[in-house]
């Protein structure tokens, strides 16, 4: 039960938030201030309470279960697992930063901007929860919609069009995943006879490898669009680039979290063999993802196209772990979803900062901002530092994690995801360099320095980047078993370190085809 | 006393960290104190440390701060482990470091950004001790990284200047792909042995892999390609004399004590893989003598105060990469711990020097500071002797010597890579004398302003003893036989077997490099002052010229990868600004407006036109009924 | 009685059909339009009571009458509307009206 | 009878050749009627004479006077006709012509090449027949096309009405404000 | 007739008596607001007369009609549709300089029409539903006689419907020729006789779906409607929206249902040329339209054609999507064309984007309405649409529609556009304060905001629940005795 309250403590909220607006100004940014914050309470209480239950035999920590649709199989299904559980605390986290960063920066219409924000918000946690996929259709379009007008209205200056954009980019994926869900559907209804949209009950599925293959497309244009992975990237830049910062953040910090959250909520269990297949061809998505994003990253000029580009990059790393179907890349997946919604949102943030007092995201614009605001340019330098995988912030552990991980799986692809790092060293510094180094060609208006709201905002995400770089074992801890539960169908393809190691030597191609062949001789048992 | 191991590389951290915080709303002296103590006291713990190390002879002393993580198996801890070739550089590190940092609270005291320039140096010099001091490879990797990210800090310190910045760019850039290299490396590492802790590393390599192992020898490569790039060795050397943009005492910091001597530690850490793995020991080699006489050709030509030194770096580093590659350890690590003192010497000397010149490194412009500046005219002579291995008094001379010794008579030496390290030094003296006549002899060019006081003094004092005795901890059989230095590294390091029955002739080698040396200070001495016309003659040969262009511009190194790397990576990143796969979609959207703007035109608002519309549909059904 | 086959009947009806068909198509003239109209709508009349011919029943032929009676509802509102446009447009050309397109 | 049921087909079809190619809307409009009668001949061939006499009195009576009516009430003159030739050029017919052949094509064939039941002969049903059918199974739908005309008429009432202002009573107090 | 029949059609006999009342009542006394109220209330009382049937198994009055669950759920729906368009339609005339009552009579004539046609199990009420239908929307859309739009509208539908009925009434003819009987268990008889269709019968069959296809403007039979919609007046657009099509497609329903036309590749393969080029037409054609009701006419096309994917399906499931979708389209589309006709004034129909611009700021609470309308229309979570598509997705995946299904996810997707497009419109900051358009006084706006309210509840309500309309459907359809055997 106190899984429903969370999304409807936020939806009541943003109802009330709009309502309140009337009331009063401000009062919608301490209704919206105060829902969030009551969600992330539970979210820590509900992790502070239950640390023993992680490591039990089930995953699930929490399920509640109401019938909504009997006719159809559809019920109002929320399960809480470790891993839902840290995407919650990354939620409700990003979604009080979004609330603090836009306390300033929205002007107008305060009432309804809130009401979108804590809609989305209300979204994402239910993607996050659920666990009937008609339910998780629902809350995946649900979330669209209020993040549409979030873009389309308090955006920049071409914000109909970033807002067209990443509507229907998403839309379009979204619907591929209703058809292959619906075909889920039917396959096991007509094997059990029972028709349901029950995630547990589908995993039982046994599918025809034509059937999982098309279904798992299905799936995988929805999170791959989401994720976003190159060629389908085409929405994020623009959608991040005019949304306003509390929705680039969100977009950012989360949205794109929710494609990496499919993949290994639902591609990997449902669909063991095809992914096997299709792994190669993933891994080299992101990889492809990895350079592209970060070739394109290095030349924008406009900062927040410039870190649109590097999540681009980023995510990269996320679908070439997934798909190395061991413990170490999975983990590294999660580290990477979380460090990524901490580090790119900052980087949103801080180009927010930028463009409130200068009213401008043209780097060429900017420089030399370190001498009048030293503190923004320290606050900037971890988190560009957390963006190019620096050791000791968050991002290095989930890279590095990501990448020993699909190291096992696939040598040559890991080797040119590696080369990305370098490139990810080129942009970031780049953006070191023109905004705070190199003095600027234009005259600048007095840039002041952070404020108080600012840093307070700053501080706990280059605190938590800190933790997560030194100190990740509590939140691995709380994926394992999750992650563990995901791997289950691939148990066998996990990679003997030592027997692989003695045949690596050069032919590499050799060791994929191994490594295929244990894959499917298990999987065979 | 090894509870205390943690300190060593904390307290610098946490004088970071303080700086950050409160840098700027607290006094200078403070700053001072902070910065500076953090690492004097490191550098005390060290000592007994080091003390104790010696009373009590254990193998070595770990400790294990927290477990960094725990994935499948893969479990990193934030774990410190100190044996005698850790202790080598940590005491290098926080003695030369702490010098270093005592004489930047005067050389900075003008800065307005005093503060964060400890706090960057306090971060360097603590990154430089997790380097050395981790158990496992990860935690290696985490320093390695963040000599890096100080690097790029502090050499665009002055970061108003855009040059600085892209030399502090290219510097990070540049050790990136190198240590890209090294993390694939650690990936295999990993998967070979499932764990990156060293000391289980090296034990089971012996018995995982047979000498000359396919796996051992890439993983060699690899983590040489890591050496390679932090140690500014071929082919990724360019970042190097750029380097020379930030303050002095970083660059003193980065070329003694910590940073480009990482390649060395790295090498010398994972030597069992490297025994391994004979090819990359011989490319080691071949590397270092590459390096060594490239940048000594370059440091010829150089007007550049800074980047002579620069180049000798190179050079020297090149000497030890040499000594690595003919298995002889300890005499790598001497020569590490030796071009710490006269190099960090040399440079702290030429900061003088600059601040004096208010700011001026062009030797050209430089001249007579002899007699204007007598400290450290005698203080960079020792170095500069230390450097160009002035026969028997100089600690570099026996550090060198030793290299070239085992050239020859080590098992897997030859007289190829001896005949170039002999070359390298003959270039080496007539450059590092070259600089001291040109700036300290002649006629005064630049008013001295800025005398040095005690600050920069001391320091100087004190490594210039140190570059002149250093060497006599180790010392040649035939001469005394003083082998303190190898021996101290004998648990850790594999002693060189020599070739036996050449012992004989070494002291016709020693007289050989002896003669090398002073000859090149000879040529230096004639062109430079006896015979300044020899030079004027070189001038105007074109083709002299050419290869002196050649030679200034680093070989055309940086010309070479602008042509072959950064312009097409720019020209490939501008071209695709727009994304062209952005434009594939607005491509299908104007392909449907398109469709849209046809079936537009059927919707003429004339009846007729619909009434035909339905005639057609009604055309279209009866065929498919009457016909299908 | 003799006789007259269906396939006859239908292909007379069928021609009437098509001339209406043609005609709507060609003319501009409103009036014009409707009266092709009533010739088409004749045409299947004249189908129903070929087919109820042929069936001998009355069916065809009660088809026949409610046929006739919604032409005639429909020429009585076309030509108060046939009226109004003229009064608007001051012309029967129907290519005129064509303010909504698009 | 066969022959009659030619002929008057034969009839009808010219005839309503002549009424879709005439510009004088009143010739066609002759045409019209005589197209009718011929229909009403050949409905006779077909054993429905009650059809035939309704044929003649609702078609060629009372909807063709209706349209006589209005194009009386419209004042055509010449200009119309020779507005009505100039849009009834080849041009516009030939697309139309082609598109109507294809389909007559089809029809034909369709109706030939149907394997219907060897041609019956064709048996009158007589009105009496018809009557009952009508007003006993069918006098629901007697009562619809009841219903059919009222809307017409409403229909046809208030739409051609003449046009009369009718401001309403807000705005007309609005408007005398002004 | 027997009571038993008077009591099955008692639904249609309230429509005709509250049509003749209004009549005499407008022949004594012309009063906008009574004829208003003798509508509503004859709605009412046929919708309530529904609830007196006893649809547990069909009940036929020989030969035309025939009552049963599916046709008292049509009937309910179309009337309440009616009902809430002549709510919606008070505050519409009442500001037009034009005689008002006689649109009531027709208003009630037409869904009279609609609903003899969903009843109908023969030719000629099927015929006769249809006609009453038409003739009554001629004038409807041609209602507003001074304009010079509306008449154009009101005489392209004349003419193209009654060229389309004459198609529809030749195939007719042909199939009458062909069997020999016109009431659709006959046909279904007479064409089970056969092992291979006649030429006759298909081609009867083909130029009855010309007539069909025109009342339900799918494609190549589409061309009308845009002009129609945007000629005629809101409330109008809206009924040819609905209830027109409601109709037809019940009728379509319960005859190939009878006959069993899925049996037939050849017209299989024409509904689904048909529903494919419906759905693409429509979608693109709307794609860059600016005036809002031509969108919304051409989106209808598309409707049509997802509507159309269920229906190839031919099972009971495609049936409860086509039905569940009707219902979740009738809301949306009278909402949308509610929210038009409020916002028009007297001089034009509020079809402008301009008209739009900034609505959000100006009239929050109309444009969240509008806003949740065109979501449903484009299938969004939390609104009926989404259901209803998400069923006729399903029904499409169970039968293994593959391209068809295909292109109506393609199609979904290029709907979005023009969709948001208005609500982008709508949530525009108006750049100058706007000259509020003349408008009577609000208070004749409260039943057309309360109908508003209402639609906008239910729209979100079945989004949200749509359990308790889904029991209804499969409870109602149950008694379509043709279905159940499948």
């Amino acid at each position: 039960m106190i899984l429903v309250w969370l999304i409807v403590i936020l939806m009541a909220g943003g109802l009330l938030a709009w309502l309140a607006q009337k009331w009063h100004r401000a009062s919608p940014r301490w209704i919206a201030l105060g829902s969030v914050l009551a969600t992330l309470g539970i979210t820590v209480y509900l992790w502070l309470a239950m640390p023993a239950a992680t490591l039990g035999a089930s995953p699930w920590l929490l399920q509640y279960e109401l019938p909504w649709i009997p006719q159809w199989g559809v019920s109002f299904s929320l399960a809480l697992d470790g891993l839902s559980l840290l995407m919650l605390l990354l939620t409700f986290f990003l979604g009080l930063v979004a609330i603090l960063i836009s306390w300033r920066e929205i002007k107008n219409k305060v009432g309804f901007f809130h009401f979108n924000l804590l809609w989305v918000l209300a979204g994402i946690t239910g993607v996050f929860l659920t666990m009937d996929l008609f339910l998780f259709y629902f809350f995946w379009e649900v979330m669209l919609i209020p993040m549409y007008f979030l873009i389309g209205i308090w955006g920049h200056e071409n914000r109909n069009y970033a807002a067209y954009k990443f509507f229907i980019f998403t839309q379009a994926s979204g619907l591929l995943m209703l058809l292959a869900i619906l075909g889920l559907y039917f396959i096991h209804g007509s094997q059990t006879g029972t028709y349901t949209f029950n995630y547990f009950a589908l995993l039982n599925t046994s599918l025809a490898p034509e059937a999982a293959r098309l279904l798992m497309f299905g799936f995988l244009a929805a999170f791959l669009v989401k994720l976003p992975v190159v060629p389908f990237h085409s929405w994020l830049p623009d959608a991040h680039s005019e949304a306003p910062t509390a929705g680039s953040v969100i977009l950012a910090g989360l949205l794109l979290k929710t494609g990496a959250y499919g993949l290994l909520r639902f591609v990997l269990p449902l669909f063991p063999t095809a992914t096997v297949e299709f792994a190669p061809w993933a891994m080299l998505l992101g990889v492809i993802g990895i350079i592209y994003g970060a070739i394109l990253a290095f030349s924008q000029t406009d900062l927040k196209r410039l870190v649109a580009y590097t999540s681009v990059s980023h995510m990269g790393f996320v679908i070439l772990g997934v798909f190395a179907f061991n413990e170490w890349a999975l983990q590294g997946v999660v580290m990477q979803m979380i460090t990524h919604g901490l580090s790119t949102g900052a980087l949103f943030i801080l180009a927010g900062f930028l463009y409130e007092r200068l009213h401008t995201r043209d780097i060429r614009l900017m420089g030399g901002f370190w001498s009048r605001a030293p503190k923004m340019g320290v606050v900037a330098l971890i988190f560009v530092m957390a963006s190019l995988g620096l050791p000791g912030l968050g991002n290095f552990i989930a890279e590095f994690l990501t990448l020993v991980g699909s190291w096992q799986a696939n040598n040559w692809l890991t080797v040119f995801a590696t080369i990305g790092l370098v490139m990810a060293t080129a942009y970031s510094l780049r953006i070191m360099q023109k905004v705070f180094y190199e003095p600027s060609l234009v005259e600048q208006p007095a840039l002041p320095d952070l404020t108080s709201r600012e840093m307070l905002i700053a501080a706990p995400m280059i605190v938590g980047l800190l933790w997560l770089g030194l100190y990740p074992q509590p939140v691995l801890d709380l994926a394992q078993p999750s992650v563990q539960e995901q791997l289950q169908a691939y148990s066998g393809s996990k990679v003997e370190p030592k027997v692989a190691a003695v045949e690596a030597p050069l032919s590499i191609a050799e060791i994929d085809s191994v490594y295929f062949e244990a894959a499917v001789k298990d999987l065979k048992k | 006393m090894a509870d205390l191991l943690w300190l060593i590389p904390a307290l610098p951290f946490a004088g970071a960290l303080l700086l950050v915080l409160f840098g700027n709303r607290i006094s200078r002296g403070l700053v001072t104190a902070i910065g500076a103590g953090s690492v004097g006291i490191s550098a005390a713990i060290t000592l007994l440390l080091g003390i104790e190390y010696l009373s009590s002879q254990p193998a070595y002393y770990h400790q294990e701060v927290w477990n960094w993580f725990n994935v499948a198996g893969f479990n990193p801890s934030i774990a410190f482990h100190l044996d005698a070739l850790s202790m080598v550089f940590i005491f290098v590190i926080t003695f030369v470091g702490f010098l270093i940092h005592v004489y930047s609270t005067e050389y900075m005291a003008e800065d307005a950004d005093y503060s964060r320039f400890f706090a960057c140096m306090n971060l360097f010099v603590g990154s430089m001790l997790v380097l050395v001091m981790a158990d496992n490879l990860l935690l290696l990797y985490l320093g390695w990284e963040g000599v890096g990210l100080c690097s790029y800090l502090l050499i665009g310190f002055w970061y108003k200047e855009p040059a600085n910045g892209y030399a502090a760019r290219k510097a990070f850039i540049i050790t990136r792909v190198g240590d890209t290299a090294m993390a694939i490396g650690l990936f295999m590492l990993f998967q070979a042995f499932g764990t990156l802790h060293i000391q289980t590393i090296s034990t089971e390599a012996v018995q995982l892999w047979d000498t000359g192992a396919q796996m051992a020898v890439i993983i060699a490569f690899l983590l040489l390609g890591g050496a390679v790039g932090k140690s500014g060795q071929l082919p990724l050397q360019t970042w190097l004399p750029d380097a020379m943009a930030g303050p002095t005492p970083v660059s003193a910091l980065i070329h003694a004590a910590t940073m480009v001597t990482a390649g060395v530690y790295l090498i010398a850490r994972m030597h069992v893989i490297f025994e391994l793995a004979p090819v990359a020991m011989m490319a080691v080699a071949a590397i270092g003598a590459v390096t060594l006489l490239i940048a000594g050709f370059a440091a010829l030509t150089q007007y550049d105060l800074k980047r002579v030194l620069a180049y000798s770096t190179i050079s020297q580093i090149g000497y030890m990469f040499l000594a690595l590659g003919v298995g002889a350890w300890s005499a790598g690590v001497f020569h590490f711990m030796i071009h710490a003192f006269f190099k960090a010497l040399l440079f702290l000397c030429a900061g003088a020097i600059i601040l004096a010149l208010h700011h001026e490194q062009d030797m050209r412009k430089m001249g007579g500071l002899r007699t204007s500046m007598p400290v450290v005219f005698w203080t960079f002579l020792i170095g500069a002797a230390s450097l160009a291995a002035f026969p028997l008094v100089s600690a570099g001379f026996y550090s060198k010597d030793q290299i070239l010794w085992l050239q020859l008579a080590g098992e897997n030496g030859s007289v190829w890579l001896y005949a170039a390290g002999l070359l390298g030094a003959f270039v080496t003296s007539i450059y590092t004398f070259r600089m001291v006549f040109i700036t300290f002899y002649g006629k005064a060019k630049t008013h001295v302003g800025h005398q040095p006081t005690m600050a920069i003094k001391v320091p100087l004092i004190i490594l210039a003893v140190l570059s002149l005795v250093g060497g006599f901890i180790e010392l040649p059989h035939n001469f005394g036989h003083v082998v303190l230095f190898s021996d101290f590294l004998s648990p850790i390091l594999p002693t060189i077997s020599v070739v036996p029955g050449f012992d004989q002739y070494e002291w016709m080698l020693q007289l050989l490099a002896a003669v090398v040396s002073l000859s090149g200070i000879y040529i230096a001495y004639l062109f430079y002052i006896s015979k300044p016309e020899l030079l004027a003659s070189i001038h105007r040969s074109s083709t002299a010229m050419a290869v002196h262009r050649f030679w200034h511009s680093g070989w055309g190194f940086d010309k070479l990868y602008d042509i072959l790397l950064v312009r097409p990576y720019v020209f490939l990143a501008n071209v695709n600004k727009r994304d062209v796969i952005d434009g594939f979609y607005t491509g299908l959207a104007r392909v449907t407006e398109g469709f849209h703007m046809m079936l537009s035109e059927t919707q003429s608002g004339v009846l007729r036109n619909y009434v035909a519309g339905v005639v057609v549909g009604a055309i279209m059904i009866l065929t498919i009924s009457i016909f299908l | 009685m003799n006789a007259v086959s269906m396939e006859a009947g239908l292909l007379l009806a069928g021609i009437l059909f098509l001339l209406g068909m043609i005609s709507v198509m060609i003319r501009r003239n409103i009036i014009f339009m409707l009266i092709s109209v009533e010739i088409m709508l004749n045409a299947a009349g004249l189908a129903f009571i070929v087919a109820g011919s042929r069936w001998v029943q009355p069916d065809g032929q009660i088809m026949f009458i409610f046929i006739l009676t919604m032409a005639a509802a429909e020429v009585s509102v076309g030509l108060a509307l046939i009226l109004q446009i003229y009064h608007q447009l001051k012309t029967l050309n129907s290519d005129t009206a064509n303010f909504m397109k698009g | 009878m066969e022959l009659t049921f030619y002929i008057a087909a034969a009839v009808a079809v010219l005839a309503t050749l002549m009424v879709i190619t005439r510009y004088n809307m009143i010739h066609a409009l002759l045409y019209l009627v005589v197209s009718f009668l011929a229909i009403a001949i050949v409905f006779f061939t077909l054993g429905a004479p009650f059809m035939a006499a309704l044929e003649v009195i609702v078609y060629a009576g009372a909807i063709v006077v209706l349209i006589i009516f209005v194009i009386m009430m419209l004042n055509l003159t010449y200009e119309d006709v020779q507005k009505e030739k100039e849009w009834l050029k080849p041009s516009v017919w030939v697309g139309p012509a082609i598109l109507s052949l294809v389909l007559l094509a089809e029809l034909v064939y369709m109706i030939t090449a149907a394997e219907t039941a060897p041609a019956a002969a064709v048996v009158a049903v007589d009105a009496r027949l018809v009557g009952l059918a009508l007003f006993g199974p069918y006098v629901l739908a007697v009562q619809l096309s009841g219903i059919l005309l009222m809307a017409g008429i409403v229909g046809a009432y208030h739409l051609g009405r003449q046009k009369k202002k009718v401001v309403h009573r807000f705005l007309q107090e609005r408007s005398a404000a002004a | 007739m027997s009571v038993n029949d008077f009591i099955h059609l008692m639904p249609l006999l309230i429509l005709t008596v509250g049509a003749l009342v209004s009549m005499l009542v407008i022949s004594a006394w012309r009063n906008h607001k009574i004829i208003y109220v003798i509508t509503a209330v004859s709605f009412v009382a046929a919708f309530a007369s529904l609830f007196e049937q006893h649809v547990a198994a069909p009940y036929t009055i020989e030969p035309l009609f025939v009552m049963d669950g599916f046709s008292a759920f049509y009937i309910g729906l179309m009337l309440v549709t009616a009902l809430l368009i002549s709510m919606l339609s008070y505050a519409y005339f009442e500001q037009r300089e034009e005689r008002k009552e006689e649109y009531y009579i027709l208003l009630i004539l037409s869904t009279l029409g609609a609903c003899v046609m969903v009843i109908s199990k023969h030719f000629a009420s099927f015929f006769l539903g249809l006609e009453i239908l038409s003739v009554a929307l001629y004038s409807l859309i041609a209602y507003l006689r001074t304009r010079e739009r509306s008449d154009e509208a009101g005489i392209k539908y004349l003419i193209l419907a009654a060229f389309s009925s004459a198609f529809l009434l030749f195939g007719m003819a042909l199939v009458y020729a062909a069997t020999g009987t016109m009431t659709f268990t006959g046909i279904a008889t007479a064409i089970a006789a056969f092992d291979r269709l006649p030429l006759l019968l298909i081609t009867g069959f083909g130029m009855m779906i010309i007539g069909i296809g025109f009342k339900l403007s799918v494609v190549p039979f589409h061309m009308w409607t845009p002009d129609v919609y945007e000629g005629a007046p809101a409330p109008v657009t809206a009924f040819i929206a609905t209830v027109s099509k409601g109709g037809v497609l019940g009728l379509l329903i319960r005859f190939f249902m009878e006959v069993d036309g899925f049996r037939y590749p050849t017209l299989v393969l024409i509904f689904t040329i048909i529903a494919i080029a419906s759905m693409f037409a429509g979608n693109l054609l709307a794609l860059m339209q600016q005036n809002v009701k031509r969108i919304l006419a051409y989106s209808s096309i598309s409707h049509l054609g997802y509507l159309l994917v269920a229906f190839l399906a031919g099972n009971q499931m495609g049936v409860e999507a086509i039905t569940f979708y009707l219902v979740a389209y009738f809301i949306t589309t009278v909402g949308a064309f509610g929210v038009i006709a409020m916002l028009s004034d007297k001089d034009r129909d509020a079809e402008r984007m301009e008209d739009f611009k900034g609505l959000l700021w100006r009239r929050p609470w109309t444009a969240a309405i509008f806003t949740a309308m065109l979501l449903s229309l484009a299938g969004i979570p939390l609104t009926a649409g989404f259901v209803g598509k998400f069923y006729i997705i399903a029904t499409g995946v169970n039968t293994q529609l593959w391209l068809p299904v295909a292109i109506l996810v393609l199609n979904s997707v290029i709907g979005l556009y023009y969709y948001i497009k208005i609500i982008a419109v709508m949530f525009q900051q108006p750049e100058a304060a706007m000259e509020p358009r003349r408008q009577l006084r609000p208070s004749i706006y409260v039943a057309s905001m309360g109908t508003l309210t209402v639609l906008a509840l239910l729209l979100i309500g079945i989004g949200v629940y749509p359990t308790a309309l889904i029991n209804l459907i499969t409870t109602l359809l149950n008694t379509f005795t043709t279905l159940t055997l499948r």
